[in-house]
C-alpha cells in the first residue's frame, strides 16, 4: 500500500496513457470488450486519485521524481539543482484532480449509450484517455517544460474530439479555432519557458522560484505565460473561441474541455502564486486578474442572453461564471501582501474562487449534458424549435432545473455556496465589484428560467409527441454530477474545510511549495 | 479598426522581444548548472555516450512520453478526422 | 503514378533509405540521432513511394490497419520499458549494468560500444517504430483522403 | 549592454522570425498561411532553444570520439527535439481540419469560413 502510494502519481498519469495506447487494440475484441475495460482501467485510477489525495490532505506535498533512485530524491546526491522531471502535488494539484477525475467519470459513462452506432469509436474513447491524462499531468507536474509537454497533449486531444463531429462544418471549425489557440498559447508558453532556463538554468517550477531574481527577462517571461493561459481559459479579451468550440464539441467531451480550459487557470495562479509569488507588485497583478474577471462576467453574460443555441448560451455563461474565480483569486492576489487583510477577507475570496472551479465545472458539466441529451433527441439546439420537452424527458428536466439553479446562485445548491463567499468577501475589499457580481447572477438567472420555459414548459410540440428520454448511460453520467451538485449544495462548510482550505493553503504557501524540492538548499 | 490593434499589438511584441535580445546572456556563455551535472554523470548513470539521447530518454523520459503521446494522438485525431462516414462500424 | 524509371528507382532506394533510417534508430544512444529522427528518414522514404506510386497502391501493401496496431505496439512498448522501472521510480533505467545492454562506457571521449545504454536503445526502437507507423499513417490517410478514397478503421 | 548585440544575432533572428510570424497570424486571413504562420512561430522559438545551449567552441555532447573541448548544454536539445515532434503532430491536425473546412465551404478564407459570430 505504502508504495502504491508512493507511485500513484505516475501511475495516474500512466494508466490513462497505457490504456489510450491499447485501445485500438482491444478494439479488435469488440466494443463491449473495450467499454469494460476502460471503465475498469479508470476505476483504477479514480481509486488512485482518491489514495493520493487522502495522503496528501494528511502528510502534505507529494514529489514524485521520475528516475531517480528513489522517488522522493528531488536533487541528485551531492548537487544542489534538480536535475530529472517531478511531479509535486499539493493541495491545489489534487483538488484539480478531483474535479477532473470526477467530470471524466461522468462523461465516460454518459458517452457510452450517447456514441452508439456511431463511427471511430475506439479514436474517439483514445483521445478522450489521452485528454484526461494530460490534463492530470498539468495538474501534477512541477516541471516547466513538461507543463507545456501536457498542455499541448489537453490541447490536441480536446481539439480532435471537439471537431469529432466532421459531417458539420461549424464542428471541423471549432475545433481548428481551439488548436490554433492551442497552439499559439503553447509556444508562447514555450517561448517563456525558454527565456526562464536561460537565466537560471534549471527547469523545475519550485528551482525556479528558489532563484527568481525577477529581472526584466523574468518580467517578459511572466507576460508571455500570462497571455497565454488567459488566451486557454478563455479570459474575455481573447475569448473568442470559446463559444465556437463548446458548442460543437460532443456531449461527453464539453464538460472535458472545459475542464481542460480551468486547468490552463490552475496553471495561471501556479505561476502567479507559486513561481512568481513574492517578486512581482501582487497587488497590481491582482488587479489586472481581477479586471478580467469582471470583464469576462459581464461581456459574458450579456452576450449570454441573446444567444437561441442553447449550448452557445451555456458557453457564454462558462465565460461569465469563470470571471468570478478569477474575482475571487485576484482578491486574494491583490492583498496577499498584506497579512491582516488577507486574514480577514483575502483567504475567503480565494476559498471562494476555488470553490466555485469546482461548483462551476459540476454544474456547467450537468447543463452541456442536458443540452447535448436535448439535441440527442430532437437534433436541434435552437431554443426557439423546442417546447413542451418536460412532458417525455423528465430525468433530463430535473437536471436541467438543478444545474439551472446552481449557476444562478440559488440556495441549497452549490453555485450558492462559493457564490456567497466570493460575495461576502468581495464586498469588503470593493463594494463595487460585489454589486457587479451580484448583478451578473440575476442576468444568469434570467437567461436561464427564459430558457427552461422556451423549451421545456409549454404544450408539446407535435414534431416531438414522440420524444422519449435519453438512455440509462447518460441518465446515470447526469445524476454523478446532479448527487454532487446537491451534496455540495448543503455541506459546504464540509468540502471547504476539507479540499477548499488546503488549495487556497498552498498557494498562499510559497516557501513550502519550493521547500518541497529544495529542501534545505540555501 | 482590427488593423489598428494588431498593429500595436505587433509592435508591442516584437519591441518586447527586441529588448529581450539586448538584455539576456551574450551568446555562447550560458549559466550551465543542471546541464554540467548532467554532461557529467550521463555516462555512468545511463551507460549512453549520446548526452542528448541519455537526457531525451532518461532524465526527461517523461517529456518523451509525452512527446510519444502528442504523435499518437494527432495520429489518432488524424484518422478520427479523416474516417469515412460510408460505412456504420459497430452497429451491435 | 510516375515512369516507370521513376518507379524503378523509387522501389531500389526505399531499401537504402530504410537501412540508413534504422541506422540512425539504433545507433541512437552513440551518434547524433535516435528513434525520432531514424523515424522520420524512413516515413520520407515512404512518401517518396507515394510520390513515385499512386496512394492507392501504396494502400494495397500497406494497410491502415496495420499501421495503427503497430503504432500501439510501439507506444505501448516505450510507456511498458518506463512502466519496468517502477521496482525504484517509473522510469527508472533499470537494465544499466546487467547483461541487455548494460555495459557501463568509460568515462569520457571512447569510441562507442552498442552494448551500453540500458533502456535508451530499446525506448529508441520503440519510438521508431511508433514514429514510422504514426507519420505513414498520416501522410497516406491524407493523400488517400484527398482523393476521396476510404479509410480503414 | 550594446558591444552584446554582434554577438547576440541568433537571438535577435529568433525575434524577429517570432516578428513574422505574429504578422502572419494576426493579418492573415488565408489558413493556410496562418498555419504557416504557426509552423514560423515554432521555428522562431526552436532556433531560441537551440541558440541557448550553444557555448563558445562547443561540441556536440556526444562522447564517442568527441575531440578535447568544450560542451554545447544538452538539454535545450532535447527540448527542442521535443519541441519540433509536437509540433509535427500539430501541424497534421490542423492541415487535416484545413481539409475538412475546405471540403465544407470551399473555401480557406477565415472571414467567409467562420460564419459563427462570435
Amino acid at each position: 500500500m505504502d508504495s502504491l502510494i508512493t507511485h500513484s502519481p505516475a501511475l495516474i498519469v500512466a494508466l490513462p496513457l497505457l490504456a489510450a495506447f491499447a485501445i485500438p487494440l482491444i478494439n479488435r475484441a469488440g466494443p463491449r470488450v473495450r467499454d469494460i475495460f476502460n471503465l475498469v482501467i479508470f476505476g483504477f485510477v479514480a481509486f488512485f486519485v482518491a489514495i493520493l489525495a487522502v495522503d496528501v490532505y494528511s502528510v502534505g506535498i507529494h514529489v514524485y521524481t521520475f528516475g531517480a533512485t528513489a522517488a522522493e530524491l528531488a536533487l541528485p546526491g551531492g548537487y544542489t539543482v534538480p536535475v530529472r522531471i517531478m511531479f509535486e502535488v499539493d493541495g491545489m494539484s489534487i483538488f484539480m484532480g478531483i474535479i477532473i477525475t470526477t467530470v471524466t467519470l461522468a462523461s465516460l459513462i454518459y458517452s457510452l449509450q450517447f456514441l452508439k452506432g456511431r463511427t471511430g469509436q475506439a479514436r474517439f474513447y483514445s483521445l478522450m484517455m489521452l485528454l484526461y491524462a494530460g490534463m492530470m499531468g498539468l495538474a501534477f507536474t512541477g516541471d516547466m517544460f513538461n507543463l507545456f509537454v501536457f498542455l499541448e497533449i489537453a490541447s490536441i486531444a480536446g481539439a480532435g474530439l471537439a471537431a469529432y463531429r466532421t459531417n458539420m462544418a461549424d464542428a471541423v471549425e471549432g475545433g481548428f479555432k481551439y488548436i490554433v489557440i492551442s497552439a499559439v498559447s503553447a509556444l508562447l508558453v514555450l517561448f517563456a519557458i525558454g527565456i526562464l532556463y536561460a537565466q537560471y538554468n534549471v527547469l523545475s517550477i519550485a528551482a525556479l522560484a528558489n532563484y527568481m531574481q525577477y529581472t526584466t527577462l523574468d518580467m517578459m517571461a511572466l507576460g508571455l505565460l500570462g497571455g497565454a493561459f488567459v488566451m486557454k481559459l478563455a479570459g474575455v479579451p481573447l475569448h473568442m473561441w470559446a463559444p465556437d468550440t463548446y458548442t460543437v464539441a460532443p456531449a461527453g467531451t464539453t464538460p472535458m474541455i472545459l475542464a481542460a480550459s480551468y486547468t490552463a487557470m490552475y496553471a495561471l495562479y501556479r505561476m502567479t502564486f507559486s513561481l512568481y509569488g513574492g517578486h512581482i507588485d501582487t497587488t497590481a497583478i491582482g488587479w489586472i486578474v481581477i479586471i478580467i474577471g469582471v470583464l469576462s462576467m459581464f461581456i459574458g453574460v450579456m452576450m449570454a442572453v441573446h444567444q437561441t443555441d442553447i449550448k452557445r448560451m451555456m458557453a457564454y455563461h462558462a465565460i461569465s461564471q469563470g470571471g468570478y474565480m478569477l474575482l475571487g483569486l485576484g482578491v486574494g492576489l491583490a492583498v496577499i501582501a498584506d497579512p491582516v487583510a488577507l486574514a480577514n477577507y483575502g483567504r475567503d475570496a480565494m476559498n471562494g474562487g476555488i470553490f466555485h472551479i469546482i461548483n462551476h465545472v459540476f454544474y456547467k458539466a450537468l447543463l452541456f449534458m442536458t443540452a447535448e441529451a436535448i439535441f440527442f433527441r430532437i437534433g436541434t439546439r435552437d431554443t426557439n424549435k423546442m417546447g413542451g420537452l418536460a412532458r417525455n424527458m423528465k430525468w433530463t428536466t430535473a437536471f436541467y432545473i438543478i444545474g439551472a439553479l446552481a449557476i444562478s446562485g440559488i440556495p441549497p445548491l452549490n453555485g450558492f455556496a462559493s457564490k456567497l463567499l466570493i460575495y461576502e468577501s468581495v464586498l469588503r475589499f470593493n463594494p463595487v465589484l460585489s454589486v457587479i457580481a451580484m448583478f451578473v447572477s440575476l442576468v444568469t438567472l434570467a437567461s436561464f428560467a427564459k430558457v427552461f420555459y422556451s423549451a421545456f414548459t409549454g404544450p408539446p410540440m407535435p414534431a416531438y409527441k414522440e420524444v422519449r428520454e435519453v438512455p440509462k448511460s447518460m441518465i446515470i453520467g447526469m445524476s454523478i454530477l446532479a448527487v454532487l451538485i446537491i451534496f455540495f449544495g448543503i455541506f459546504p462548510g464540509l468540502i471547504v474545510d476539507t479540499i477548499v482550505a488546503p488549495a487556497t493553503d498552498a498557494l498562499i504557501n510559497q516557501a513550502s511549495y519550493i521547500n518541497a524540492v529544495m529542501g534545505a538548499v540555501p | 479598426m482590427r488593423q489598428v490593434v494588431g498593429l500595436i499589438l505587433l509592435l508591442v511584441l516584437v519591441a518586447f522581444l527586441v529588448w529581450g535580445v539586448l538584455v539576456i546572456h551574450p551568446f555562447g556563455y550560458p549559466p550551465s548548472d543542471m546541464d554540467d551535472y548532467i554532461i557529467e554523470n550521463a555516462q555512468e548513470e545511463t551507460g549512453s555516450n549520446n548526452v542528448v539521447a541519455s537526457v531525451v530518454f532518461d532524465y526527461r523520459g517523461l517529456d518523451t512520453l509525452g512527446e510519444a503521446t502528442i504523435l499518437f494522438t494527432a495520429v489518432t485525431g488524424v484518422l478520427l478526422l479523416l474516417r469515412t462516414r460510408k460505412r456504420r462500424e459497430e452497429s451491435s | 503514378m510516375l515512369s516507370k524509371i521513376v518507379r524503378t528507382v523509387a522501389n531500389q532506394l526505399f531499401l537504402f533509405i530504410l537501412i540508413f533510417g534504422l541506422y540512425v534508430i539504433v545507433h541512437g544512444h552513440l551518434t547524433p540521432g535516435g528513434g525520432f529522427q531514424g523515424g522520420a528518414v524512413i516515413v520520407s522514404g515512404v512518401v517518396m513511394l507515394l510520390v513515385a506510386f499512386s496512394s492507392k497502391d501504396l494502400q494495397k501493401s500497406l494497410r491502415e490497419r496495420f499501421l495503427s496496431i503497430m503504432e500501439s505496439t510501439g507506444a505501448l512498448i516505450f510507456a511498458i520499458l518506463g512502466f519496468a522501472g517502477i521496482g525504484t521510480v517509473f522510469f527508472y533505467n533499470f537494465l544499466v549494468g546487467t547483461s541487455i545492454f548494460g555495459r557501463i562506457p568509460p568515462t569520457g571521449p571512447n569510441p562507442g560500444d552498442i552494448w551500453t545504454g540500458g533502456v535508451i536503445p530499446l525506448m529508441n526502437l520503440a519510438v521508431g517504430l511508433k514514429v514510422i507507423a504514426g507519420l505513414s499513417a498520416v501522410v497516406l490517410a491524407m493523400a488517400l483522403f484527398s482523393i476521396g478514397e476510404e479509410i480503414e478503421e | 549592454m550594446m558591444e552584446h548585440i554582434p554577438l547576440n544575432f541568433p537571438f535577435l533572428a529568433a525575434a524577429l522570425l517570432a516578428g513574422v510570424a505574429f504578422y502572419i497570424i494576426i493579418f492573415k486571413r488565408n489558413l493556410i498561411k496562418l498555419i504557416m504562420g504557426i509552423a514560423l512561430l515554432a521555428s522562431a522559438v526552436n532556433l531560441f532553444l537551440v541558440a541557448l545551449g550553444y557555448r563558445a567552441g562547443g561540441n556536440a555532447p556526444i562522447y564517442t570520439d568527441v575531440p578535447p573541448g568544450p560542451m554545447v548544454l544538452p538539454v535545450p536539445q532535447a527540448l527542442t527535439l521535443t519541441s519540433i515532434v509536437i509540433n509535427v503532430a500539430v501541424l497534421a491536425l490542423m492541415l487535416t481540419m484545413v481539409v475538412h473546412i475546405y471540403r465544407h465551404t470551399g473555401d480557406i478564407d477565415s472571414k467567409k469560413s467562420r460564419r459563427l459570430k462570435g
